[in-house]
């Protein structure tokens, strides 16, 4: 039974790290903004379910797991909130989605 | 195993930073910030079972609700700009 | 090996304040400011320094950079200027910088048991405790018990830094150009982050609670629980309109706050002189010296995280009503 | 590994320096008041570099009294400077935010020459 418990949270672990590995290349590689922050916001949540429930596997029941899912549950309600916010942000502010060939500054002009 | 995930993350931590200095926009250096701040968390629960002492999950915890206000203030911040922006637009006119 | 992860984020550290320097834009700098927060507190747990990592977050993540936020909104978020003599200045930093490296030569290897700070008081430290005060954190014993003094001290300079700050910008600010019922009103219409906001503040105030009076057991105690609350405090204010936050919690009672907190730690020192002991000797409070100390420290710790709250949302307020 | 056990120190004193740096060769106070931050960082770094201990834990008692402890000494002084540091650069950005409203300016040059006006 915990061989099996520790496969299972090896593979959550691995694939958690990739997904995270995945969401940073694509946030650095991504042509423009919204597509930069598609591919962190949905790694980000990805990640952090793979990653923390494969440490909840190997914590067992405890006080740690709980806390875990705290983290979890706090992660999977501010982090796309922000992306939101961010998003509508810069929308407002101009910014479109590349195709329109609009660059924005650093000033918020174009 | 936890080190192959606080590598991950720590890799990306390096590309979010890279995306932080190199904008363009004020907005990708936000959104840097954020990743930046989420990879912290994933790091710091990792870091926690690695060394073995569990109870130190409270920082996490505290980065997973905190890291949000920041956001919210830059937020803040970019919607008084432009009504500042507007406001001396009108009166230019 | 975590011995390499810590020299990679120091590496990514020195990376991000250099950038912070060379960049003449100060919305950028103050973003950089916020990944440097996080790498440090990142390397501050690494190195085993929990309760300090735990004030690092709480302060660097949210406070901070609200206030730099409310200051660049107040003067100017651009560096007009070239610096002033780039060559001289830079050479004479090359040069510190040398000479610092070079001194490092003669210090203790990272971690060496032997070094004379392991040597001296600290082993005592952790050797008594258990004796005297008998709570798990040691920090948290040495903050408020065995150096009670020193936080007395740092407890009256945060008080008088937040009234230097009150004196500096008042609260009876003029009106700026803003109309007034756009500035109010905060976030208010974005619905998202409104929504999760108030499903996140109790959760940020009981965390808040949790730090503070969990300090003797875990990472925490009244510094980083004042900076947690504040936080969430501000987080109100952000969601609502800096009004509403005034309405829940106004200028008077929160310099009611700044001033009760250090009276209260204040006064736990007199009181261990009127009971026979010396000042801010806790082991009189109680018929038995160990269970004296832990209410001393219990109610010291609750002078601090009240002085800490008060001062940053006064701070916070005084900043945002110079913005109206 | 040997020379990596001054790491630390050296990305102490490159902190340290790199803040100085913004200290003294910008002119913008704000960009200055930046720079302190930066500076405060390096020494919090130091002290906490100098407490800890190999194969330490943080020092808080967990059950099993075997174990190595860092110093808590560093951290308790660190722990407050943080929110002593953060408390007087407020202060230090209240003090920017009168000069601009004094002065109209927040470059340290332009509010001298205003001054020898």
């Amino acid at each position: 039974m915990t061989t099996l418990l520790d496969i299972l949270s090896w593979v959550l672990l691995t694939l958690g790290g990739l997904s995270v590995l995945v969401g940073g290349i694509g946030a650095l590689r991504m042509p423009d903004l919204y597509t930069r922050m598609h591919a962190a916001s949905v790694t980000d949540s990805m990640g952090a379910i793979l990653i923390l429930v494969g440490i909840m596997l190997q914590a067992g029941w405890s006080l740690a797991t709980i806390k875990l899912l705290a983290v979890l549950l706090f992660l999977l309600l501010t982090s796309p909130t922000s992306s939101n916010a961010l998003a509508s942000a810069a929308l407002l502010a101009g910014t479109r989605p590349s195709g329109e060939q609009h660059k924005i500054n650093d000033e918020g002009e174009e | 195993m936890y080190y192959v995930v606080t590598i991950a993350t720590l890799v990306t931590m390096g590309l979010a930073l890279i995306r932080a200095l190199l904008g363009p926009s004020v907005y990708d250096r936000v959104l840097a910030v954020n990743m930046f701040g989420t990879k912290t968390v994933l790091l710091l629960s990792v870091i926690a079972f690695l060394y073995g002492r569990p109870d130190f999950l409270d920082l996490a915890l505290a980065y997973a609700l905190i890291n949000f206000i920041g956001v919210l203030a830059v937020l803040e911040f970019f919607r008084n700009r432009a009504l500042r922006r507007s406001t001396e637009r009108d009166e230019g006119l | 090996m975590i011995v390499i992860f810590g020299i990679f984020l120091l590496t990514l550290l020195v990376i991000t304040a250099i950038a912070i320097v060379r960049t003449d834009n100060l919305f950028v700098a103050v973003m950089l400011m916020g990944i440097a927060s996080l790498l440090i507190a990142g390397n501050f747990f690494l190195l085993d320094a929990a309760d300090v990592a735990l004030t690092e977050a709480a302060v660097g993540a949210g406070i901070s950079t609200v206030l730099f936020l409310s200051a660049l909104a107040l003067t100017s978020e651009r560096e007009r200027a070239r610096s002033s003599n780039k060559i001289l200045s830079f050479t004479v930093v090359t040069a510190a910088a040398m000479i610092l490296i070079y001194a490092t030569f003669d210090k203790p290897r990272f971690g060496d048991p032997e070094a004379p700070a392991q040597t001296h008081v600290a082993p005592w430290y952790l050797e008594k405790t258990p004796e005297y005060i008998d709570i798990p954190n040691v920090v948290t014993a040495v903050l408020g018990s065995f150096r009670g003094y020193d936080t007395l001290g740092e407890v009256f300079v945060v008080l008088t830094a937040g009234i230097g700050v009150l004196f500096l910008l008042g609260s009876g600010a003029p009106l700026g150009s803003l109309p007034q019922e756009q500035v109010n009103e905060g976030l208010r219409h974005h619905l998202i982050p409104r929504v999760i906001g108030r499903v996140l503040i109790p959760f940020i105030l009981l965390f808040g609670l949790y730090v503070q009076f969990h300090g003797e057991y875990g990472p925490g105690g009244g510094f980083q629980a004042g900076a947690i609350i504040a936080a969430g405090i501000i987080l109100f204010a952000l969601l609502e309109g800096e009004q509403r936050a005034l309405s829940v919690l106004p200028a008077r009672v929160l310099l009611g706050l700044m001033a009760f907190g250090p009276l209260l730690y204040g006064a736990v020192g007199i009181a261990g002189i009127v009971l026979g002991g010396n000042f801010l000797d806790y082991s009189v409070l109680s018929s038995d010296p160990v269970k004296g100390q832990q209410l001393g420290i219990l109610l010291i710790e609750a002078g601090v995280g009240i002085t800490v709250t008060g001062v940053l949302l006064g701070i916070f307020h005084a900043f945002a009503a110079r913005g109206r | 590994m040997e020379i990596l056990g001054l790491y630390n120190y050296w990305v102490f004193a490159v902190l340290l320096m790199t803040g100085f740096y913004a200290v003294i060769a910008k002119r913008n106070l704000v960009k200055k008041l930046i720079g302190l931050s930066l500076f405060q960082a390096a020494v919090f770094l130091l002290y906490i570099t100098m407490g800890k201990v190999d194969g330490g834990t943080a020092p808080i008692f967990s059950g099993s009294d075997t174990t190595i402890f860092s110093n808590p000494l560093p951290q308790v002084l660190i722990l407050t400077a943080i929110v002593v540091g953060i408390s007087t650069t407020a202060l230090g950005l209240g003090i920017i935010v009168r000069l601009k409203e004094e002065y109209g300016t927040i470059e340290e040059h332009e509010i001298q020459e205003i001054d020898e006006r």
